[in-house]
């Protein structure tokens, strides 16, 4: 079989073996969690309890009402000790619901299934996924419910299912592809009925040939077909993803549903399938816990809001020297600075290891590898230097704000300049200018 | 006719081009920014090109109208900067001198270091990454207000926050835009006493952050309830007219220093 | 407008502070184009000078009669003339030198420090005051080629003013003479210019 | 668990091992097949122009780092011995030691320092050095000797480039041999005499994927084209494009000095048109201009033509709409 | 000397600019962005168009036949003054657009050397009516391509980190030494 | 008084100042710098005939002007060809005297030259390149010898040297006299350098 793939992009070493083979364990979860208000794109969920309040395991405790933002629920159940500012995974504090375990996980009496969940109309599939939190879990946390509600005249032909993981030592998604073989492809097709579209492709790299095996035989009478895909990253960003799938080309600056698409993590068509089967609210997720500065690897089913410090702990603690600590993969992952911070809907791993002597920084010597690899068609060099320089209006002109921080082009990059920083400040600075413009 | 031949010709030329001109004059009148003629007035007239506009005059009117940056004549250097500095600046706000004020004092003793931060060293991209210091709202101390300042009027000092040497600053603003942190504002110069900190973070939160945060402990309110209040666990002065002088020493009991005269050094007067 | 200046800053402004080629970037094209040699370097500015000179004294006299609008084209033919005046002389009289030079002669006409000086400052001044700038220019202007051109010849011929300076040891630098040789050696000297000027301000600060 | 020592940076946090460095020792380990003909052919003359080019050029740019305050450590990244063994290849054996310092500092000076140290010239420094002195000493840079293993009595020597500019027609044997060429029993400048030399260290290059193809093949094969065009259409007149392709400096020009990446485009599109223009230049001025060799000229000319290529061949965007031609 | 290669010896050989050093000025000050460096180059080409044209008709038809050669600088300077100015007032007439590409630059071009150094060097030469235009619009093409090139150098060169005091004027001069350099390769060239 | 009306007044007057005051001046020096170009056309004319004592123009035209020279005693001494083309860089003119049946080139001179100093400029040299070319037989168009001999003994009757280093523009100044005398044979078959204007200059 032809393995489909895009043009540029890069192969870094995998490291998948450290867990690949390690099933995912459901964690105990901790005393207390962290559930922040915050933890997808858009805007922050309102605060629906308050300090001293009991909640339930999978009562919904945040709220909004714009079109752009995502529920949330108590992942324990016990009595809330805060809402207040914490260290968030993604840099700044947010706003924290501060939840004491009674260790009992009394369910909510609203998690109710649905006995023929194929037979719900797109709508209902949709509200249900609205309230039950769901948001992207291949890393943007994009609201699942607004994804599946795609603009009048947008229709969808094609449900992707992203099962490529692409990213190095990350091997969460592989484990629930295949430890949840069925409830993926159900999700699929609830994704798929939500989305009014006409088939399903899961996309699977060929690293992880039996996960493909699987599913090709497990697909059987559902309207799709399961593709194999080149090992390659960013296999799994979803321009490249449908690109490499399709050959459709999502427009700059537009969304996959220009070309009729919906692309979904295979996290996320599980929680579909949980939300609308059996009622479960998004309060758990798989993380890959992995890396040479942690005592043992694991896989591991984690309680939304538990601080990475719980989960480390059961891993066997950090090992002498552990300096660097990310939360995501080694790619794209974002650097943590404690461990007091949660896990959030978007974490789908923990990699540790001590970083030795940084790089020594080189200028740019104008080689051209960043430009032959980055998947976007990007020249990172000269939005680098736009962005150092403060030409921001060139670097905008230049496709800044179409790079996808996919970090190629830095990977590849011989004098080792950190190109991905210097375009987020220049994406940051033109995305405020902008805002300013407009207020 | 020897003689008579070259004075004709010249003089018909003469003739001819005065012609144009005048007619060019009467045809093309157009109506100019007052503005224009005075930073005209303060160029050198080399008509150069070296500010890449198409002489002095095309690069005055780009000035006026915003599109020209201000130190961008080559030929006169600073003083002309200055001059046209002053001129653009008339029009904002007259008679009051304004400096640029740095509103923290977390510095290099004080405030509380998150990490080990080995990302680019500028202040915009530390603070997209979440900064370096545990305190969020502070100065991150690597100087893009002192690399934006056209005037050399901003120094980073010994102890890793931003000094304005008032004499120097115009007022221009570059620096206020530059700060990621929005803890840099214009302020009037006779204004001595100020909020240094923009934490709105509470009290134990911020303690724990830098030793001379906001702690929102109301001392200063107290004192001076007419003109300062707390807003979001930050000290705020509401109005600076309505502080009186003398309850400037019961203010400045401040126990970290959050408000309080403006010292010496940050005035650069040391 | 600043304060008067005294007389002597004023002449002396033109050598350093505003020193025409160095500081004001004018008059690039002759700087460049008559320096392969110390002689022509010497006659180009001593020619740039007369120009200079007169036209500035021409200028500040008559600038109360002069409406702004054709005040280009006054200065142009008054300009003209007076390079006219030093082209013809010059044929007439040294014709080696009026060869060598070429067309460089007449186009001290378009040359910007001229114009630039009567715009920026005869304009605006008194004859005594023009005259001054003027001389203060034109020192700075022959200064300034002197230096190219004593640079140039030294090293494009081993010699100054024709005299074999260098000895027999001494291997010409062919490309010295040549335009790339001239834009080469004009830019470092631009550089060590601002790089003493950064130094001296740095001192005085 | 300690607090406050984890690293704060931006992803992605993994880097490939390749490095500045590393790419510049490489090319310099390419480069050792050329020296060591170069030294067998002009014996220790060469080896002197060796020593001296490498060590003027690392003194000079030490002097540079040292007076801009830069670390001294990159004085060791490679780029300046490679400036001063090209630069050393590039100029005639006969060439007194003095001018040799000259050139050298004239290519990191000039060529590489005013502009900001490694990576930002806009100009091939060695070339920029080589130029210096060309024009500079034209004479001395036009005389050339025979190699060692070549028996010849006359005076003045002329290379095969120059023997081939003043013949008056092409003649059975009035050509230097395609033979001599290969193997560098030729006059010339110390790097490009030997063809086998330098193909060896070319091809480990691109076999570490160190330089760019396009680059190479484009000029071969602009050149080969251009006089092929000439030969075909008046045979007396003009000699066989395989003559010109391993003749002069060709291909220590199209492998080694054309591919300097700081140099050259980034896009691959811009290292088509870079390379094509520069064939086709050798080509024009080897068969038309005053000079008998038109590398160093065509190479530094299209030098120029770079950022204004690297502005408009940008790559398209993902998701772009193609460009109407 | 056929017209082709007058024109090919105008753009590369004896360029303007790294030959003749005429037009630094311009070369040196509107060089910074390729865009702008282009538009000026267009208008220098125009202008020097159009007074190739009219300075060899005011030689040919007035100087010459009168004796007056010695009132060429003056007839050169006016007549130039005079076109540019009436350019100027005829493109802001006819086409804004134009004028913000092109007429803003017409003013700088009065008082730049190469378009009275065309007017001269092409009396000098003797150059026949064809001979001057096709010198005139080689050279403007050869100043185009100069600057031009030019820019896109400081361009880029504006990323780098120069030395400060070569910063601007200096190092743009060294490049223009560098150009020169390698436009000497084409010497020789003219047959 | 009105504006347009000041400007065009000032306008004029300067034009009519300066154009009298040129006039003047151009008056003055014209007659000197006539004499300077004649004096130079002279010496040369003297420095490739040596025994000229009166000259004049025989023919005209864009590229080539020829003189005949005529000694005291009126005899003719030769012609004078004053011709110019391309050289390396730029345009080189050249003088040289021929005898009156066109046998021999008795001297050439440079006139003009921008040829590299040092380098193709040794065309001016009368050591090592001028020399060479005196009294070469130029009934046939002469030949370029490379590499450069010792001494002008050992060259053909009508070769002539060419500078180490600078060979085109020795082919240049080549070309430039082989094309002028080819002219000068035409010109005289048809009959035109008998001149009418027998002005002595
Ligand atoms: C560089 C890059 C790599 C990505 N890799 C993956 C991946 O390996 N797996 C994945 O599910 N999503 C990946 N994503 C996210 C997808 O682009 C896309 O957002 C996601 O598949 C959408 O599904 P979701 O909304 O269910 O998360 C990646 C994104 C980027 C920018
Ligand atoms: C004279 C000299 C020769 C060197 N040769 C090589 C070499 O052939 N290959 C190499 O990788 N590094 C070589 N190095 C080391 C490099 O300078 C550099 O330290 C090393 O490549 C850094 O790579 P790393 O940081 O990725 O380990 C050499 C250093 C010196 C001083
Ligand atoms: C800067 C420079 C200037 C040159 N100028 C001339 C010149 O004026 N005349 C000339 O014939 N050759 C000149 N040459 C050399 C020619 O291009 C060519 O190399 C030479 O004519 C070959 O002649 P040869 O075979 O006698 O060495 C110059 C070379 C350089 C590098
Ligand atoms: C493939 C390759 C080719 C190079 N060629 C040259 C060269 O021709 N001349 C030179 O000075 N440096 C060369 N360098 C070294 C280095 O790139 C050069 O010094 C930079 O231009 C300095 O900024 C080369 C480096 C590489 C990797
Ligand atoms: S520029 Fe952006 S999209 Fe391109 S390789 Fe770099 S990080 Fe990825
Ligand atoms: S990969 Fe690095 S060195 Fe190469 S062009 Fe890109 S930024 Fe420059
Ligand atoms: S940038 Fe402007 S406002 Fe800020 S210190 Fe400098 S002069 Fe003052
Ligand atoms: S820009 Fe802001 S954060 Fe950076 S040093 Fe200046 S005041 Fe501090
Ligand atoms: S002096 Fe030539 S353009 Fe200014």
């Amino acid at each position: 079989m032809r393995k489909k793939t895009f043009p540029r992009g890069t192969h870094p070493p995998e490291y998948k073996h450290y867990t690949e083979g390690q099933r995912l364990e459901k964690l105990e979860p901790p005393e207390k969690v962290f559930i922040p208000l915050n933890q997808h794109f858009g805007k922050p969920a309102d605060p629906l309890v308050s300090k001293g309040e009991e909640v339930l395991l999978g009562q919904k405790i945040g709220d909004s009402d714009e079109l752009f933002s995502a529920t949330v629920h108590s992942s324990v159940s016990g009595k809330v000790l805060f809402v207040k500012e914490h260290p968030h995974p993604l840099g700044s504090p947010a706003l924290t619901v501060i939840i004491a375990n009674d260790g009992k996980d009394t369910p909510h009496p609203d998690m109710k299934g649905t006995k023929d969940p194929f037979s719900l109309k797109p709508e209902d599939i949709r509200s249900k996924v609205r309230d039950a939190g769901i948001v992207g879990m291949g890393g943007a946390a994009f609201p699942t419910a607004v994804k599946l509600s795609p603009p009048k005249g947008k229709a969808i032909d094609t449900v992707i299912i992203n099962g490529c993981e692409c990213e190095p030592l990350l091997t969460s998604d592989y484990r629930l592809m295949l430890e949840y073989t069925k409830d993926i492809i159900n999700g699929a097709e609830l994704v798929r009925k939500a989305a009014e579209a006409k088939r399903i492709i899961i996309g699977i790299e060929d690293n992880k040939r039996d996960v493909f095996e699987l599913f090709k035989q497990k697909m059987n009478g559902f309207p799709g077909e399961t593709a194999l895909l080149k090992t390659k990253y960013p296999q799994g960003a979803e321009k490249n993803l449908i690109y490499a799938l399709l050959k459709r080309e999502v427009p700059r600056g537009g969304l996959p549903f220009d070309v009729g698409v919906v692309v979904q993590n295979v996290g996320t068509a599980k929680a579909v399938w949980d939300a609308v089967s059996s009622g479960t609210p998004l309060y758990e997720r798989a993380v890959t816990l992995s890396g040479p500065g942690l005592k043992e690897n694991k896989n591991l089913l984690i309680r939304i809001g538990t601080p990475f410090k719980h989960a480390v702990e059961y891993c066997g603690g950090l090992k002498e020297g552990a300096n660097m600590l990310v939360m995501g993969g080694p790619m794209m992952g974002l650097a943590q600075w404690n461990l007091d911070t949660p896990v959030i809907k978007g974490t789908s791993g923990l990699i540790v290891w001590e970083e030795e002597a940084f790089p020594e920084e080189f200028p740019c010597i104008s080689c051209g590898r960043c430009v032959s690899h980055c998947p976007m068609g990007l020249v990172p060099t000269r939005l680098m230097n736009y962005s150092r320089h403060g030409y921001y209006q060139e670097a905008e002109k230049w496709g800044v704000l179409d790079c996808v921080e996919c970090g190629c082009c830095q990977y590849i990059c011989p004098a080792k300049i950190p190109l991905v920083h210097w375009i987020r400040v220049g994406k940051n600075a033109i995305t405020s200018m902008k805002r300013k413009k407009k207020s | 006719m020897q003689f008579l031949i070259p004075i004709l010709t010249l003089g018909l030329l003469g003739l001819l081009f005065s012609i144009g001109l005048s007619f060019a004059y009467q045809k093309l009148k157009v109506e100019e920014d007052p503005k224009v003629e005075a930073i005209s007035e303060v160029l050198p007239q080399a008509n150069c090109g070296g500010c890449g506009y198409s002489g002095c005059r095309a690069f005055a009117e780009a000035v006026a109208k915003g599109k020209a940056e201000i130190t961008g004549c080559p030929v006169g250097g600073e003083d002309v900067s200055q001059k046209i500095a002053r001129i653009m600046g008339t029009e904002a706000g007259k008679a009051i001198k304004k400096v640029a004020r740095v509103h923290c004092r977390g510095n290099t003793k004080a405030a509380r270091e998150k990490g080990i931060y080995l990302g680019i060293t500028t202040c915009h991209a530390a603070h997209i990454i979440g900064g370096n210091k545990e305190c969020v709202y502070g100065c991150l101390g690597f100087g893009d207000c002192v690399r934006a300042c056209p005037f050399d009027a901003i120094h980073m000092g010994e102890e890793g926050l931003p000094v304005v040497d008032a004499d120097k600053c115009t007022a221009c603003g570059k620096c206020v835009d530059a700060c990621p942190r929005d803890i840099i504002d214009l302020q009037p110069v006779s204004q001595n006493i100020m909020v240094f900190c923009r934490s709105l973070d509470s009290a134990a939160a911020a303690k724990k952050a830098c030793k001379n945060a906001c702690i929102s402990c109301g001392i200063c309110v107290r004192a001076c309830p007419e003109a300062i209040v707390l807003e979001n666990n930050l000290a705020v002065i509401k109005d600076y007219k309505k502080i009186d002088p003398e309850k400037i020493p019961a203010i400045e009991k401040c126990p970290t220093d959050a408000i309080g005269r403006i010292t010496k050094e940050e005035n650069h007067e040391g | 407008m600043p304060p008067k200046k005294s007389i002597g800053a004023e002449y002396l402004k033109g050598l350093w502070n505003e020193n025409p080629v160095f500081r004001q970037l004018l008059g690039m094209c002759p700087t460049l184009a008559v320096t392969n040699a110390v002689i022509n370097g010497i006659a180009m500015g001593l020619a740039t000078a007369f120009v200079l000179i007169l036209s500035s004294l021409v200028v500040s006299s008559i600038k109360k009669l002069i409406p702004s609008q054709v005040r280009i084209a006054t200065y142009i033919v008054i300009i003209a003339s007076f390079v006219t005046i030093a082209d013809r002389f010059l044929a007439a009289f040294f014709p080696p030198i009026s060869k060598a030079l070429g067309p460089y002669v007449p186009l001290i006409v378009v040359n910007c420090i001229i114009l630039g000086r009567q715009e920026a400052f005869s304009s605006r001044n008194s004859i005594g005051r023009s005259l001054i700038d003027a001389l203060g220019m034109s020192t700075g202007f022959i200064l300034a080629l002197l230096l190219l051109s004593s640079i140039r010849e030294l090293l494009g011929s081993g010699s100054f003013l024709g005299h074999q300076l260098l000895g027999s040891w001494f291997k010409p630098w062919t490309i010295m003479i040549l335009p790339a040789g001239a834009f080469i050696t004009l830019g470092v000297l631009l550089g060590i210019a601002l790089l003493i000027e950064s130094k001296t301000k740095a001192r005085s600060v | 668990m300690k607090e406050n020592t984890f690293i704060l940076k931006s992803s992605p946090h993994f880097r490939d091992k390749d490095s500045v460095s590393k790419i510049m020792y490489a090319v310099i380990i390419s480069l050792i097949p050329a020296v060591a003909a170069s030294i067998y052919f002009f014996r220790l003359k060469a080896a002197l122009i060796y020593i001296t080019c490498v060590a003027s050029c690392l003194i000079t740019e030490a002097v540079f780092l040292k007076v801009r305050k830069k670390d001294m450590h990159s004085l060791w990244d490679g780029s300046a011995i490679i400036t001063g063994l090209l630069l050393a290849m590039t100029l005639p054996p006969s060439l007194s030691l003095d001018l040799v310092i000259i050139g050298s500092v004239m290519a990191i000076a000039l060529g590489k320092q005013v502009f900001g140290g490694l990576g930002y010239n806009v100009f091939n420094p060695a070339l920029v050095g080589r130029a210096f002195l060309q024009i500079a000493f034209p004479v001395a840079m036009t005389t050339w000797i025979p190699p060692s293993t070549l028996q010849v009595n006359t005076a003045t020597f002329a290379t095969p480039l120059g023997n081939l500019k003043f013949l008056a027609s092409i003649t059975e044997g009035s050509l230097t041999p395609l033979k001599d060429l290969f193997w560098g029993n030729v006059g010339g400048c110390l790097g490009e005499t030997s063809a086998i030399a330098l193909l060896a260290g070319a091809l480990f290059l691109l076999f570490r994927k160190v330089i760019d193809w396009r680059i190479p093949v484009g000029i071969i094969s602009a050149l080969a084209v251009f006089t092929g065009i000439f030969w075909i259409t008046s045979p007396d007149k003009y000699t066989h494009p395989l003559f010109h392709v391993l003749a002069g400096g060709l291909l220590i020009g199209a492998f080694f000095m054309a591919t300097d990446m700081v140099t050259s485009p980034i896009t691959p599109l811009g290292a088509w048109i870079y390379a094509l223009g520069i064939g086709s230049l050798i080509g024009l001025i080897r068969l038309f201009g005053g000079f008998p060799e038109g590398v160093m000229f065509s190479i530094l000319f299209m030098n120029t033509f770079v950022p204004l290529i690297n502005r408009y061949t940008r790559p398209r965007i993902l998701g772009e709409r193609r460009r109407r031609a | 000397m056929d017209l082709l290669t007058l024109f090919v010896a105008a753009i590369l050989v004896n360029n303007f600019v790294l030959y003749y050093f005429l037009g630094i000025c311009p070369f040196l000050g509107v060089s910074k962005k390729i865009d702008a460096a282009f538009s000026m180059g267009m208008a220098v080409t125009f202008v020097m168009t159009l007074t190739a044209v009219a300075s060899w008709m005011i030689n040919h038809w007035i100087l010459i036949p009168f004796g007056l050669d010695y009132l060429q600088i003056v007839s050169f300077i006016l007549v130039i003054a005079s076109l540019v100015q009436l350019v100027e007032m005829f493109i802001r007439k006819m086409s804004p657009p134009l004028y913000q590409a092109l007429g803003i630059y017409l003013p700088l071009i009065t008082t730049n050397c190469a378009i009275m150094g065309l007017a001269l060097l092409a009396a000098l030469k003797n150059y026949d009516f064809i001979k001057t235009v096709v010198f005139g619009v080689g050279s403007g093409l050869g100043f185009t391509l100069a600057i031009v090139l030019m820019s896109g150098i400081r361009e880029q060169l504006d990323l780098a980190d120069v030395p400060e005091p070569l910063k601007g004027a200096g190092i743009a001069l060294i490049v223009a030494g560098i150009m020169a350099l390698a436009f000497s390769g084409f010497s020789g060239m003219i047959k | 008084m009105n504006l347009s009306a000041r400007m065009i007044v000032v306008l004029t007057a300067v034009g009519l100042i300066s154009g009298s005051f040129l006039s003047v001046v151009g008056l003055l020096t014209k007659e000197r710098i006539a004499m300077n170009q004649q004096l130079e056309i002279q010496n040369a004319i003297s420095e490739v005939l040596p025994s000229t004592k009166t000259s004049h123009k025989v023919f005209e035209d864009e590229s080539l002007t020829i003189y005949e020279s005529r000694d005291e005693n009126d005899n003719p001494v030769g012609f004078a060809v004053y011709a110019s083309g391309t050289g390396f860089q730029d345009i080189i003119t050249l003088m040289y005297g021929i005898d009156p049946s066109f046998s021999k080139i008795k001297a050439l001179t440079i006139l003009e030259q921008k040829e590299t100093p040092g380098l193709g400029a040794k065309i001016t040299d009368k050591t090592s390149f001028l020399r060479y070319w005196e009294g070469r037989n130029c009934e046939q168009p002469l030949s370029l010898r490379k590499p450069a001999v010792e001494s002008p003994g050992n060259l053909a009757p009508s070769e002539v040297n060419a500078i180490t280093g600078a060979t085109i523009s020795s082919e240049k100044v080549l070309d430039i006299v082989n094309l002028s005398l080819e002219r000068l044979k035409e010109i005289k078959q048809k009959g035109q350098l008998s001149s009418e204007e027998k002005n002595a200059t």
